[in-house]
C-alpha cells in the first residue's frame, strides 16, 4: 500500500494565485455571502448583500487591473498548468465582468427590495455566473471552457426562473435550460471531435498542432469546429441559434435579463474569439464565410423582427440579437482589429444592456410586469430623468455619436472593412438603420404627450402588435400618470452606466486603448 | 460487416462490442420511444450500462465504474425520484403530435446530423497528435494515470467543478424556496391555473386528435 | 498627382495664424455644448435664466464667429486657424479643426441663425429642454463645418440628428412624430453608408502609406482605382444628397420642414441642409476627383431635375411651409448643379448660394411663423389679403420672396448667376434647363405671396385680429433683411474669401480628375475622365 | 488489438442522433433531459475512443468532467422542472408557450 | 462733369430710401413732391452730363464709369459701373424727363389714394432701376436694372392689391418677363462663355472670335429677353392685363419707358446683331408681325387703356422692325417720339378716367370734349402724332422706320404700312368714342349693366371735369413734345438728322443710310401721309356718331386673337395639372411611396419572421439542429477529405 502511494506521488503544478485572483475573489465572496446568511439569524437586508457583492466586484476589479498591470509590464503568461491564459485579452474580460457584477448588484438591490425577496441567492448566482464568464475569457483548454460555460449558464437558468410569482419566469427558465443543455451537448460533441482531430483539448496545443501539421483528412476537425461554433453561437444568441433569447428575456426577471445579456455575451464571445483567432487562425478562410452568413442573418433578423414588437423586453431581446450580429461582424473579420472591435462592443453593449433593462424594470414597477410599449407613453412626464436616460441608452444602442455605441459600431465596421468585408459592413449599417426605427419609436412614445404621435411613427409599417384597441391604450396611459418611484440603488447604477456611456463616448481613448492593448497581448 | 468488425479485433472483443452496442442503442431508443417516463429512465440506465461496458472494452475502467456509480446510481435515480415526486409517471401520447412538421423535421434533421458526422469520418477519424496530455499506458493503473493527470494538468478544471456543485446546491435552494407569506396565494392561483390549463390541454389534444381523425376520414373518402 | 495643389487646399495657409494661442474654433464648437450642460443645472422653472443663458451663449458664439471672420485672411486658399489634437490615438482620430473659404461663411451663417431661431419664435413649452437641444445642435452644426478630420466630421454630422429629432418631435406640429422619425431614419440610413465609405477610404490610404489617419488632407493623397473611387464617392454622396436633400431623396424634407417648429425649420433648412452640400464640396470634390468627374453628370442631372421638379411640385402645394420646403429642393438642386459643374464660377456660386439660401430660407420660415402665430394656420387657402392689416410684414415678405427668386440686388441672385454661368461654360444644356427653374420659381413664389397677402380680405378673417409685426419681431428679422440686401449689393468681400479656396479645389479636381488631358471647357468630360481614371 | 475506433465512433454518432431526435420529438421535459444525457454519453464515448486511439489520458479526463457537469445540470434542470410542475402538474414542454413572437 | 453721372441714378435711389424710411411720416402731398423733385434733379443731372458728353469729340463719347467690384469668381469679374455714351445718355434723358412729368401728374392723380407714399416709393425705385438698366456698363448691371424694372412693374401693376385682377395681372407681367429674362440670362451666359467678359466695350472688341452660329444664338436669346420685356410676339399678352395698374404707371412703365427697354437692349448689342443678319431678320419679322397683331387687337377694345396698351404693343413692334432692319437710330427715334405721344395719350386717358370717376369703358363715355377741352385737344395731338399725320412727330419717326424696312424688303414695308393705316384708325375710333357722340355716361345704369365691367355705382350723376394743374401741365408739355418731336431727326437735310449724328459713335458702324435719294424720301413721305390720313378719315366716318359696329369689332380681336386664351388652355392648365399630378401622385405616391414601401416591406418581413418564434421549445431546438446541419454541411464541403 505504502509503496503504491509513494509511487503515486503527484507533482502538483505551481498554482499562481494571482492569475486566478479575480475568479477566486468572486467565488470566495460568494461563499462568504452564503456563510454569512447561514450564520446570521436575523434577516439581512438585501442592500447589505448588494453592497457586499459590489465590494466583491470592486475587489475583483482591482485584482483584474493589477493583473492587467502585470501583464502589460511583463507580458502574457499561462498559469496553473497552462489551463489559463493570463493575457491582455483575458484581463479585458476580467475587468468587464467585474464592472458588470458591480453594476448588476445595484440594479439587483433595487429589484429585490421592490419585490421583497430576501436572501443572498441572487447575488450568489450572479457571482458564480460572473466567475464563469471570467473563466470563459481566460480559459486555455476546451474542457475548461466547457466547464466555464456551464458555470456561466447554470446560474443563469436559475436566475431566469427566479421570480416565483410569474409563470413566464418558470417557462423561460425551462426553455433556457432545455435549449442550453441541448446546445452544450452539441458543443461537447464538438470538443470531442476536435480532440480526436488534434489530439488535445488544450488551446495552445491545438494551435501548435494546427500550425505545425497540415491535416490531410480534416473532416473531423471541421466537424468539431462547426459544432464549437454552434455552441458559442447559441450562447451569444446568433441566428439561427437565437430563438431562446426573446422568450427568456421576456420571461426572466428584468434585472437578471440585463445581467445575463451582458455576461453570457461576454463569456461566449471572449471564448469564441480566443478559439477562432488565437487557436485556429490557420482555418480562418474556412470559418470566416460561415460567420459571415451567421452575422448577416443575425443582424437582419434582429433588426427586422424587433420592429414588430410591442413588448419592450422582447424588443430589447431582438435588439440584443442585432448587437450580437455586430459583434460577429468584428469576429468575422478574423483580425486583431476585429477582436478589438468586438471587445469594445462587448464593453459598450454590456453596460447599455444592464442600464436599459434596469430602466425597463423601473418602468414596470412592482411585480415586474407591464412591459408593453404603452406603459412608456408619457414617461417623460412621469420621470424626465428616467425617460432621458432611456433615450440616451437607446440612442447609444442605435449608434448615436458621442456615446460608446457609436464607437462600438465604428470599431467593428472598421474591422470588417479592413478585412474587405464591405458587403457585411454595409448590411450591418443598414440593419442599424432599421434598428434606429424601433429605438426612436420608444423614444417618441416616452416623449409623446398626445395619443397620436407615437402611432404616427408606425405609419407605413404594419405591426402585428398594433391590435391593442385605442381604448385600452387610453386607459393604460391614464393609469400611469403618477410620478415614477425609483430606488436610489437603481439610480446609482443608472448614473454609472450613463456616465460611462457618455463619457467614454466623448472620450473613448481609454477604452479604445484598453481594447487595443488587450489584443496586442493575446 | 462482420468481417469488417473482425478485421482487427478478436472474437470476444467483437462479441462484447456487438452486445454492448445493441444494449446501448436499444436503451437509447427506449428512452426516446417509451411512453412512460419511468420506462425511459430505466432504458437510460440500460444505455449507460452498455456504455460502461464499452468503456471497459476501451481500457477506461475507472470511467466505467464512475459511469455506473454516478450516472446510473445518482443521476438516473434523481430522475426517478423526481418522476415519482411529481407523479408524472403517466403515459405520454407519443402518437399525438400537434405539429407533424416538427416530427418530420426532427427525424430528417437528426438523420442529416448522423449522415454528416459519418461523412466527416470517412477519411480518417483520428488525426491528432498522440499522448499530448500523457500516455494512457504510462505507469500504474488507469486510476493512477487519471488521478495523476487530474491533479496536475487538470488541476484548475478540477477545482472549478466545485463551483458547479455549489451552483447545484444554491439552485436547488432557490428553486425549491417557498415565498414567505405569498405562497398560499400562489399555490391557490397556481393550482387553479394548473387545473384550467390541464383541462384546456386535454381538450386541445382531444380536439386535435378528433380533427386529425376527421381529416383522415376526409382524406379516405 | 499635384501635391502642391493639395497643400494649397488643405495646407495651413497662413503660418502666423496656425500657432495662434487662443483656440477660437475649438471654443466656437464647444461653447454651446458647454452652455447646454450648464443649463441642465438650472431649474426648469427659472425661464428667464434659461432664456438668457441661451441667448447670451448664441450671441457669444456669433461674436466669436465674427472674430473668426475678422481673423480670416482673405485672398488666401487653404485652412486657417487650424488646431489639431489627438483624440482617439489608436484609431488615428484627431480633433482637428480649421476654417477656409468654404466653411467660413457657413459658420458665420450658423452662428447668426441660431440666436434668431432662439429669439424669433416666441414663447414655448418647456423652454429649458428646447434651449438645451438647440445649443447642442449648434455645437454639432459648427463642429461639422469646422472639422477637418473625416471621422470627427461624421460624428458631428450624425450628432445633428439627435437634437434635431427632439426639436421636431418635441415642439412640432400635428404629425411631428412621423416627420421626426422619418427624418431621423432616412438620414441615418444614408449616412450609414458614409461611415463605411470613410473607413474604406482610410484603409485604402493605410494600405498605401501605412498610416491610419482620418485627416482630409492626408486622405486626399490616396490613390484610388476608378472602381474604388466610384464606390467610395457614391457612399459619401448618398449621405450628402439625402441630407441636402437632392431629388429623389427629398421626401423626408417636406414633412420635416412642415412639422418642425419654426426654429426647427430655420435650422433644418437654413443650416442642416447645408451639411449635405457642404459635404459634397468639401469631401466629394477633394477626395475623389477622378470619380467626381465621371459621376458629375449624373448628379447634375439630379440637380437639374430637382430644380424643375421642386418648382413644379412647390407650385401645387397648399401649405406655406411645404411650399418653402419644395422651393428648397429646387435651390439645393442649384447648389448641387454648381458644385458638380466643376468650374471656379459655379463652385464659388454654390458655396455662396449655401449661405444665401440659409439666410433667405430662414427669413421665410421666420415670417411664416409670424403668420402662424397670428392665424394658427400654414394653409394658403384661408389666408388672404394680409397686406391690408400688416403692410410691413408684407413688405418684408416681399423682399425675402424676391431674394428667393433671385432678383438682382438681393442675395439670391449672385449665387444663382455664378452657378448658372459657371455651369454654362462646361455643361451648357444643364444650365439651359436649370435657367427654366428661375421662371418656375417666380410662378410658385408669387402665387403663394399673392394668395396670402393680396386679394381682398376674406370675409371671415382667420380668428382674431392680424397685428403688424411687433418691434421684437422686427428686430429679429432686420439683420436677415440687411444681410439679404448687403449680400445682393456687395458680395465681393464674401466671394474674395471664398474664391481662393474654391479655385484651388477646382484646379485640383480638374487637373487630377482629368489626369493628363487638359480639358477646361470641353464638353466630352465623361470619356476623358474615364481615360484619366484608368490611366493612373 | 481491439475493435476499430470507427465502430465506436459510429455508435456514438448514432446515440447522439437518437438523443437529438428524442429531444425534438418528446414533449415530456424529463424525457427531454434524459435525451440530453444520451447526447452527453455519446460525446463521452467519443472522448474515450479518441483517448484510446491517441493513447492520451486527456479524453478520459474530459469524460470525468462531463460527469460532473451532467450531474449539476440534471440537478438544476430537475429543480426547474419541479418548479414548473408545482404550478401545473402534468405539464409538457408544449404547454409552456406563453412567451412567443 | 461726366463723373457726376453717378448722381443720375443716385437721386431716385435717395428718393426711394427716403420714402422707404419716412414715407408714412412725410404724408400725402409732401412725399409725392419730394419724389418728383428728386427725379427732376436726376433729369437736371442728366442734362449736365449730357452736355458734358456733347462737348467731347465724337470718338471720345464712350466713357466707362466703374464704381466698385460687385462680385468676382473664376474668370467672371463683374463691376458695378456705368457706361456713358450717346445712347445711354439719350435714354437717360428721356427716361428722367418723362418720369419727372409723370411724377408730377401722379401727385394729382393719386391724391386720394391711401397708398400714396408707397406709390412714389415704387415709382422712384422704378426710375432708379430703369436708369441702371440704360446706364449699366455691363450686362449684369443692365440685367439688374432689367429685373428691377420688372419687379417694380409687378409692384405697381398690383398696386391695388385688393383687386384680384390687379394682382393676377402683376403676377402675369412678372412671369412673362421672367420667361424673357431666362432667355436674356442664357444670352449673357453665352456671351460670357464666348468672350470671357460681360463689359459691353470688351465684349464688342472680342466679337471677332465668336462664331456666326453663336452670334445668332446670342442675338436671339437677347431678343427673347427683349420680347418678354417689350411685349412682342409671343410674349405680349401681359401688357394688356398690366393696365390694371394706376394710369400714370401705364403711361410711364407700360408705354414710355420700361417696355422700350427691350428696344434699348437690342440697340445696345447692335454690334452683335449686325454680325448676325439671320437673327436680325427674325427680329424684323417678329416686330412687324407684332405691330400688325397689336394694332388689329386695338381695333376692338372697349377699355380706354387697353386700346392704348395694344397700341403700345404695336408701336413696339415697329421699333423692333427698325432694329431688325439695322435702323437703330430709327428705332430710338420712334422710341422717343412714342414716349411722348403715348405718355400723352395715357395721361389723357388718365384725365378722362379721373374725370369720369374711374370709368374706363369707352362705350360709356362720349361728348367729353365739352367738359374736358384741354384733354381732348392734347389727346387729339397724341392721336395725330401716333397716326403719323405730318408734321406731327410720329410722321417722321414712323416714316423713318418704314423707309428702312422697304430697303430691306418691300414685304416688311407693306405690312408696316397696312399697320400704319390701322393705327390711325383705331386711335381715331377711341378718340371719337370718348370725346364725340352723345353723353352715354348720363344714361341709366340698367341699360349698361351688361356692357362692361366699368358700370359701377359712381357712374351715375357724374360731372366730368378737367383735372387740376399738376395734371394738365404734363399734358401740355407732352403734347408740345409730341408735336415737335420730329425735329430731333429731320430727314430733310443731312445736317438736321441730329439724333443720327449723335448716336453714330455707338451704332454708327452699323448705321443704315437710306438718304441717298431725296426724291425717294419725299415719295415715301407722301405715301405715308396718305395712309395716315386715310386711317383718320375712316375713323371719322365710322365712329363719329356710332357706338356699336359689331362687324368691325370681332370677338377674336377683342380677345387679342385668343392668344392669351390659347396659352391658358395649352400651357397654363396642363402645367397646373402636371404640378398637381407631380405633387399628389409622383411625389407622394411614387417617390415617397417607395420610401414608405421599403419601410413597410421591412416591417412586414419582421412581422412574418416573428411568427417563426412559436413559443414551443421543441421548435427552437429544431432551429438549433437545423442551423447545426447547415453549418456542418458547409464545413463538410470545405473539408479536404
Amino acid at each position: 500500500m505504502i509503496s503504491i502511494l509513494a509511487a503515486a506521488t503527484i507533482t502538483l503544478p505551481h498554482v499562481d494565485y494571482t492569475a486566478i485572483l479575480p475568479e477566486l475573489i468572486l467565488l470566495g465572496g460568494m461563499l462568504f455571502l452564503l456563510g454569512v446568511s447561514a450564520l446570521v439569524s436575523r434577516p439581512i437586508p438585501t442592500e447589505a448583500y448588494a453592497l457586499t457583492t459590489a465590494a466583491i466586484g470592486m475587489s475583483s476589479l482591482i485584482a483584474s487591473l493589477f493583473l492587467w498591470h502585470l501583464v502589460s509590464d511583463h507580458g502574457a503568461f499561462q498559469a496553473v498548468a497552462r489551463s489559463m491564459d493570463v493575457d491582455g485579452f483575458a484581463c479585458f474580460g476580467l475587468v468587464l465582468v467585474s464592472c458588470v457584477v458591480i453594476v448588476a448588484s445595484f440594479f439587483a438591490a433595487g429589484y429585490l427590495r421592490q419585490e421583497e425577496i430576501r436572501g443572498p441567492e441572487y447575488y450568489v448566482l450572479a457571482l458564480i455566473s460572473g466567475s464563469g464568464a471570467m473563466l470563459m475569457g481566460s480559459a486555455n483548454d476546451l474542457i475548461l471552457i466547457f466547464l466555464a460555460l456551464e458555470i456561466l449558464s447554470i446560474p443563469l437558468y436559475v436566475m431566469a426562473g427566479f421570480d416565483h410569482r410569474r409563470e413566464a419566469s418558470a417557462e423561460s427558465a425551462m426553455k433556457y435550460f432545455v435549449l442550453g443543455a441541448f446546445s452544450s451537448a452539441i458543443f461537447l460533441y464538438g470538443i470531442a471531435l476536435t480532440y480526436g482531430a488534434t489530439g488535445s483539448t488544450n488551446l495552445g496545443e491545438i494551435g501548435a498542432f494546427l500550425a505545425k501539421n497540415v491535416v490531410v483528412s480534416d473532416g473531423v476537425l471541421m466537424g468539431g469546429l462547426a459544432l464549437l461554433i454552434v455552441g458559442f453561437a447559441f450562447k451569444v444568441a446568433a441566428v439561427p441559434f437565437h430563438m431562446w433569447t426573446p422568450d427568456v428575456y421576456a420571461g426572466a426577471p428584468t434585472p437578471a435579463v440585463g445581467f445575463m445579456a451582458a455576461v453570457a455575451k461576454v463569456g461566449g464571445f471572449m471564448a469564441l474569439l480566443r478559439v477562432l483567432l488565437s487557436t485556429m487562425p490557420t482555418l480562418a478562410s474556412t470559418w470566416q464565410p460561415a460567420l459571415w452568413v451567421i452575422a448577416t442573418a443575425t443582424l437582419l433578423l434582429g433588426a427586422t423582427v424587433a420592429l414588430a414588437q410591442r413588448d419592450m423586453k422582447r424588443m430589447l431581446a431582438y435588439s440584443s440579437i442585432n448587437h450580437a450580429g455586430f459583434i460577429l461582424v468584428g469576429v468575422q473579420a478574423g483580425t486583431i482589429a476585429g477582436a478589438q472591435g468586438a471587445l469594445y462592443y462587448l464593453f459598450a453593449y454590456s453596460l447599455l444592456a444592464l442600464g436599459s433593462f434596469a430602466i425597463v424594470n423601473m418602468v414596470a414597477g412592482k411585480a415586474d410586469d407591464g412591459h408593453d410599449i404603452d406603459s412608456y407613453r408619457g414617461l417623460a412626464k412621469r420621470s424626465p430623468f428616467v425617460a432621458t436616460s432611456f433615450a440616451v441608452l437607446l440612442l447609444a444602442q442605435a449608434g448615436a455619436p458621442f456615446t460608446t455605441g457609436f464607437f462600438a459600431k465604428f470599431y467593428v465596421i472598421e474591422a470588417a472593412v479592413e478585412a474587405h468585408s464591405y458587403a457585411l459592413a454595409v448590411i450591418a449599417m443598414l440593419s442599424a438603420g432599421v434598428a434606429v426605427f424601433f429605438y426612436l419609436r420608444v423614444v417618441l412614445t416616452m416623449f409623446a404627450s398626445t395619443e397620436r404621435a407615437a402611432d404616427d411613427a408606425l405609419e407605413g409599417l404594419s405591426s402585428d402588435g398594433g391590435t391593442t384597441s385605442l381604448l385600452t391604450r387610453v386607459v393604460s396611459a391614464q393609469g400611469t400618470e403618477q410620478a415614477l418611484k425609483i430606488s436610489p440603488w437603481m439610480l446609482a447604477g443608472l448614473v454609472f452606466v450613463l456616465g460611462a456611456t457618455v463619457v467614454l463616448g466623448i472620450w473613448p481613448q481609454p477604452l479604445v486603448s484598453f481594447a487595443h492593448q488587450a489584443t496586442l497581448l493575446f | 460487416m462482420v468481417s469488417g468488425l473482425l478485421a482487427t479485433a478478436t472474437i470476444p472483443d467483437a462479441i462484447t462490442f456487438v452486445i454492448a452496442a445493441v444494449i446501448v442503442i436499444a436503451g437509447a431508443l427506449g428512452v426516446v420511444f417509451m411512453k412512460n417516463p419511468v420506462h425511459s429512465a430505466l432504458s437510460l440506465i440500460m444505455t449507460l450500462f452498455g456504455i460502461a461496458v464499452l468503456f471497459v472494452e476501451e481500457n477506461a475502467q475507472f470511467l466505467a465504474a464512475v459511469q455506473i456509480i454516478v450516472y446510473a446510481g445518482a443521476i438516473v435515480v434523481l430522475f426517478l425520484f423526481v418522476i415519482m415526486l411529481l407523479g408524472v409517471d403517466r403515459n405520454e401520447r407519443i402518437s399525438v403530435e400537434n405539429s407533424s412538421a416538427q416530427r418530420i423535421g426532427a427525424i430528417v434533421l437528426g438523420l442529416a446530423v448522423l449522415v454528416e458526422v459519418l461523412l466527416l469520418g470517412t477519411g480518417q477519424w483520428v488525426t491528432g497528435a498522440h499522448s499530448v496530455t500523457g500516455s494512457l499506458t504510462g505507469h500504474g493503473a488507469n486510476v493512477n494515470v487519471i488521478g495523476d493527470s487530474l491533479f496536475s494538468t487538470y488541476l484548475l478544471p478540477f477545482e472549478v467543478t466545485s463551483a458547479l456543485l455549489i451552483v447545484a446546491v444554491v439552485a436547488a435552494v432557490v428553486l425549491a424556496r417557498r415565498h414567505d407569506g405569498h405562497e398560499n396565494v400562489e399555490v391557490e392561483i397556481g393550482g387553479k391555473e394548473a387545473r384550467e390549463l390541464a383541462a384546456s390541454r386535454d381538450a386541445a389534444v382531444g380536439h386535435d386528435a378528433d380533427q386529425t381523425s376527421a381529416e383522415d376520414e376526409a382524406s379516405l373518402r | 498627382m499635384g501635391h502642391s495643389e493639395l497643400a494649397a487646399i488643405f495646407g495651413v495657409a497662413a503660418s502666423s495664424s496656425a500657432q495662434r494661442a487662443f483656440p477660437f474654433l475649438t471654443v466656437l464648437v464647444l461653447l454651446p455644448a458647454g452652455a447646454a450642460f450648464l443649463l441642465l443645472l438650472v431649474p426648469k422653472s427659472v425661464t428667464t435664466a434659461v432664456r438668457s443663458i441661451g441667448i447670451v451663449t448664441t450671441l457669444a458664439v456669433l461674436a466669436l464667429s465674427a472674430v473668426v471672420f475678422g481673423e480670416f485672411h482673405s485672398g488666401v486658399g487653404g485652412l486657417q486657424m487650424t488646431s489639431v489634437h489627438p483624440w482617439v490615438a489608436p484609431l488615428g482620430i484627431s480633433w482637428s479643426l480649421g476654417v477656409d473659404g468654404i466653411s467660413l461663411f457657413l459658420v458665420v451663417m450658423s452662428a447668426l441663425l441660431f440666436p434668431i431661431a432662439l429669439l424669433g419664435t416666441g414663447e414655448r413649452e418647456n423652454e429649458k429642454s428646447f434651449t438645451v437641444w438647440l445649443l447642442l445642435l449648434e455645437s454639432a452644426c459648427l463642429g461639422s463645418f469646422l472639422s477637418t478630420d473625416v471621422l470627427v466630421f461624421f460624428l458631428f454630422f450624425e450628432a445633428t440628428l439627435v437634437p434635431a429629432y427632439f426639436i421636431i418631435a418635441g415642439w412640432g406640429h400635428e404629425r411631428r412624430g412621423y416627420a421626426a422619425t422619418k427624418f431621423f431614419v432616412y438620414t441615418f440610413v444614408a449616412s450609414a453608408m458614409l461611415l463605411v465609405g470613410i473607413i474604406a477610404l482610410v484603409f485604402i490610404h493605410k494600405s498605401q502609406t501605412g498610416v491610419t489617419t482620418f485627416s482630409v488632407s492626408a486622405l486626399a493623397n490616396t490613390h484610388l482605382s476608378s472602381m474604388a473611387g466610384m464606390l467610395l464617392l457614391l457612399s459619401f454622396t448618398i449621405a450628402f444628397v439625402v441630407k441636402a436633400p437632392v431629388f429623389p431623396f427629398h421626401t423626408w424634407s417636406p414633412d420635416a420642414y412642415a412639422e418642425a417648429p419654426a426654429s426647427g425649420s430655420i435650422v433644418l433648412a437654413g443650416i442642416m441642409a447645408k451639411l449635405g452640400t457642404y459635404g459634397i464640396v468639401r469631401f466629394d470634390l477633394a477626395l475623389f476627383p477622378h470619380a467626381v468627374v465621371v459621376i458629375a453628370p449624373l448628379l447634375m442631372v439630379l440637380g437639374v431635375i430637382g430644380i424643375i421638379y421642386g418648382g413644379i411640385v412647390a407650385a401645387a402645394q397648399r401649405d406655406l411651409k411645404r411650399l418653402v420646403a419644395y422651393s428648397s429642393l429646387a435651390h439645393m438642386g442649384f447648389i448641387v448643379l454648381g458644385a458638380f459643374a466643376l468650374t471656379s464660377e459655379s463652385v464659388s456660386g454654390a458655396v455662396l448660394q449655401m449661405v444665401n439660401h440659409g439666410i433667405y430660407t430662414a427669413a421665410l420660415f421666420l415670417l411664416i411663423a409670424m403668420i402662424y402665430k397670428r392665424t394658427g394656420t400654414f394653409q394658403i387657402g384661408p389666408l388672404r389679403g394680409l397686406q391690408h392689416r400688416a403692410p410691413l410684414l408684407a413688405g418684408t415678405f416681399t423682399v425675402v420672396v424676391m431674394a428667393s427668386i433671385g432678383v438682382p440686388g438681393l442675395n439670391g441672385f449672385v449665387g444663382e448667376f455664378l452657378i448658372l454661368a459657371g455651369t454654362f461654360i462646361t455643361h451648357r444644356w444643364y444650365a439651359v434647363v436649370a435657367t427654366g427653374g428661375i421662371v418656375i420659381a417666380a410662378i410658385y413664389m408669387l402665387w403663394g405671396y399673392q394668395q396670402v397677402f393680396h386679394s381682398p380680405e376674406s370675409e371671415a378673417p382667420p380668428e382674431g385680429a392680424f397685428p403688424e409685426m411687433t418691434w421684437s419681431e422686427r428686430a429679429v428679422i432686420a439683420p436677415l433683411i440687411v444681410i439679404i440686401v448687403f449680400l445682393g449689393v456687395w458680395p465681393a468681400p464674401i466671394l474674395s474669401r471664398i474664391t481662393p479656396t474654391v479655385d484651388n479645389l477646382v484646379n485640383h479636381v480638374v487637373q487630377v480628375g482629368h489626369a493628363n488631358v487638359p480639358a477646361p471647357g470641353l464638353p466630352a468630360i465623361t470619356t476623358q475622365a474615364l481615360q484619366g481614371g484608368s490611366g493612373q | 488489438m481491439s475493435i476499430a475506433a470507427s465502430w465506436y465512433l459510429t455508435l456514438a454518432a448514432v446515440v447522439f442522433t437518437i438523443g437529438a431526435i428524442g429531444l425534438l420529438i418528446r414533449r415530456n421535459v424529463l424525457v427531454m433531459v434524459m435525451c440530453v444525457e444520451l447526447m452527453l454519453n455519446a460525446a463521452n464515448l467519443t472522448f474515450v475512443t479518441f483517448a484510446r486511439e491517441l493513447n492520451d489520458v486527456g479524453g478520459q479526463i474530459a469524460v470525468f468532467f462531463v460527469l460532473v457537469v451532467a450531474a449539476a445540470e440534471v440537478v438544476v434542470g430537475l429543480g426547474i422542472i419541479v418548479a414548473i410542475f408545482r404550478r401545473k402538474p402534468g405539464a409538457t414542454a408544449d404547454d409552456a408557450h406563453m412567451l412567443k413572437g | 462733369m461726366i463723373h457726376a453721372a453717378f448722381l443720375i441714378p443716385a437721386f431716385p435711389l435717395a428718393g426711394f430710401a427716403l420714402l422707404a424710411l419716412f414715407g408714412k411720416r412725410l404724408g400725402n402731398p409732401l412725399s409725392g413732391w419730394i419724389a418728383t423733385a428728386l427725379v427732376a434733379l436726376s433729369f437736371v443731372a442728366t442734362v449736365i452730363v449730357f452736355i458734358a458728353l456733347f462737348q467731347r469729340a465724337p470718338s471720345a463719347r464712350i466713357v466707362n464709369e466703374p464704381w466698385f467690384n460687385w462680385f468676382a469668381a473664376g474668370r467672371l469679374r463683374v463691376n458695378v459701373g456705368l457706361l456713358i455714351d450717346p445712347l445711354s445718355m439719350t435714354m437717360a434723358a428721356f427716361v428722367t424727363g418723362v418720369s419727372s412729368l409723370i411724377h408730377l401728374y401722379s401727385i394729382g392723380y393719386m391724391e386720394h389714394d391711401e397708398g400714396y407714399p408707397k406709390f412714389f416709393l415704387y415709382l422712384n425705385l422704378f426710375v432708379f432701376s430703369m436708369l441702371m438698366l440704360v446706364l449699366g456698363g455691363n450686362l449684369i448691371v443692365t440685367f439688374f436694372g432689367w429685373e428691377g424694372v420688372g419687379v417694380c412693374s409687378y409692384f405697381l401693376v398690383a398696386f391695388w392689391f385688393g383687386r384680384p385682377a390687379a394682382t393676377s395681372a402683376g403676377k402675369k407681367a412678372m412671369i412673362y418677363n421672367r420667361i424673357g429674362d431666362a432667355g436674356l440670362l442664357l444670352g449673357i451666359f453665352l456671351v460670357f462663355e464666348r468672350t470671357g467678359s460681360l463689359q459691353y466695350t470688351t465684349i464688342f472688341s472680342r466679337l471677332g472670335n465668336v462664331s456666326g452660329t453663336d452670334l445668332v444664338a446670342i442675338a436671339l436669346l437677347f431678343f427673347l429677353g427683349a420680347a418678354g420685356k417689350s411685349a412682342q410676339l409671343p410674349l405680349f399678352p401681359w401688357l394688356a392685363d398690366a393696365m390694371e395698374g394706376p394710369t400714370p404707371v401705364s403711361a410711364l412703365i407700360h408705354a414710355a419707358t420700361m417696355v422700350t427697354a427691350g428696344v434699348y437692349l437690342m440697340c445696345r448689342i447692335s454690334p452683335i446683331l449686325h454680325l448676325a443678319p439671320d437673327a436680325a431678320h427674325t427680329v424684323a419679322w417678329i416686330g412687324v408681325a407684332t405691330a400688325f397683331v397689336g394694332a388689329m387687337a386695338g381695333c376692338a377694345q372697349t377699355d380706354i387703356k387697353k386700346v392704348l396698351a395694344y397700341s403700345t404693343v404695336s408701336q413696339l413692334g415697329y421699333m423692333f422692325l427698325a432694329v431688325g432692319c439695322g435702323a437703330y437710330v430709327a428705332a430710338i427715334f420712334l422710341m422717343l417720339t412714342h414716349a411722348f405721344y403715348k405718355a400723352l395719350l395715357f395721361l389723357g386717358a388718365g384725365s378722362v378716367i379721373h374725370g369720369m370717376g374711374d370709368e374706363q369703358n369707352i362705350k360709356l363715355m362720349g361728348a367729353l370734349r365739352k367738359y374736358m377741352p384741354l384733354t381732348a385737344l392734347t389727346f387729339g395731338i397724341g392721336w395725330f402724332s401716333i397716326a403719323g399725320v405730318p408734321p406731327f412727330s410720329g410722321f417722321f419717326s414712323k416714316g423713318n422706320v418704314l423707309e428702312n424696312a422697304w430697303s430691306v424688303t418691300p414685304a416688311l414695308w407693306a405690312v408696316g404700312a397696312l399697320t400704319a393705316v390701322v393705327t390711325a384708325y383705331y386711335v381715331g375710333r377711341e378718340y371719337f368714342l370718348v370725346f364725340y357722340g352723345s353723353e352715354r355716361w348720363a344714361k341709366s345704369d340698367s341699360e349698361l349693366v351688361d356692357a362692361g365691367h366699368g358700370g359701377h355705382e359712381g357712374a351715375r350723376g357724374l360731372h366730368p371735369h378737367e383735372p387740376g394743374r399738376v395734371m394738365t401741365i404734363p399734358l401740355v408739355v407732352l403734347s408740345v413734345a409730341a408735336f415737335f418731336g420730329g425735329i430731333l431727326n429731320l430727314p430733310v437735310h443731312p445736317h438736321l438728322v441730329f439724333l443720327e449724328r449723335w448716336l453714330s459713335p455707338v451704332v454708327g458702324a452699323t448705321l443704315f443710310n437710306p438718304h441717298d435719294s431725296p426724291g425717294k424720301v419725299w415719295a415715301f413721305s407722301l405715301v405715308e401721309a396718305v395712309l395716315a390720313l386715310s386711317g383718320v378719315v375712316a375713323a371719322y366716318f365710322l365712329w363719329r356718331d356710332t357706338v356699336d359696329r359689331p362687324k368691325l369689332e370681332p370677338r377674336f380681336l377683342l380677345h387679342a386673337w385668343y392668344i392669351d386664351a390659347a396659352y391658358d388652355r395649352f400651357i397654363a392648365r396642363p402645367s397646373t395639372a402636371l404640378a398637381t399630378f407631380s405633387a399628389t401622385v409622383v411625389d407622394t405616391k411614387v417617390i415617397d411611396g417607395a420610401v414608405r414601401g421599403i419601410a413597410g416591406v421591412v416591417g412586414t418581413i419582421g412581422g412574418r419572421l416573428r411568427k417563426v418564434q412559436t413559443g414551443y421549445v421543441r421548435n427552437y431546438a429544431l432551429g438549433i439542429i437545423g442551423g447545426t446541419v447547415v453549418l456542418v454541411a458547409y464545413f463538410l464541403i470545405r473539408a479536404k477529405g
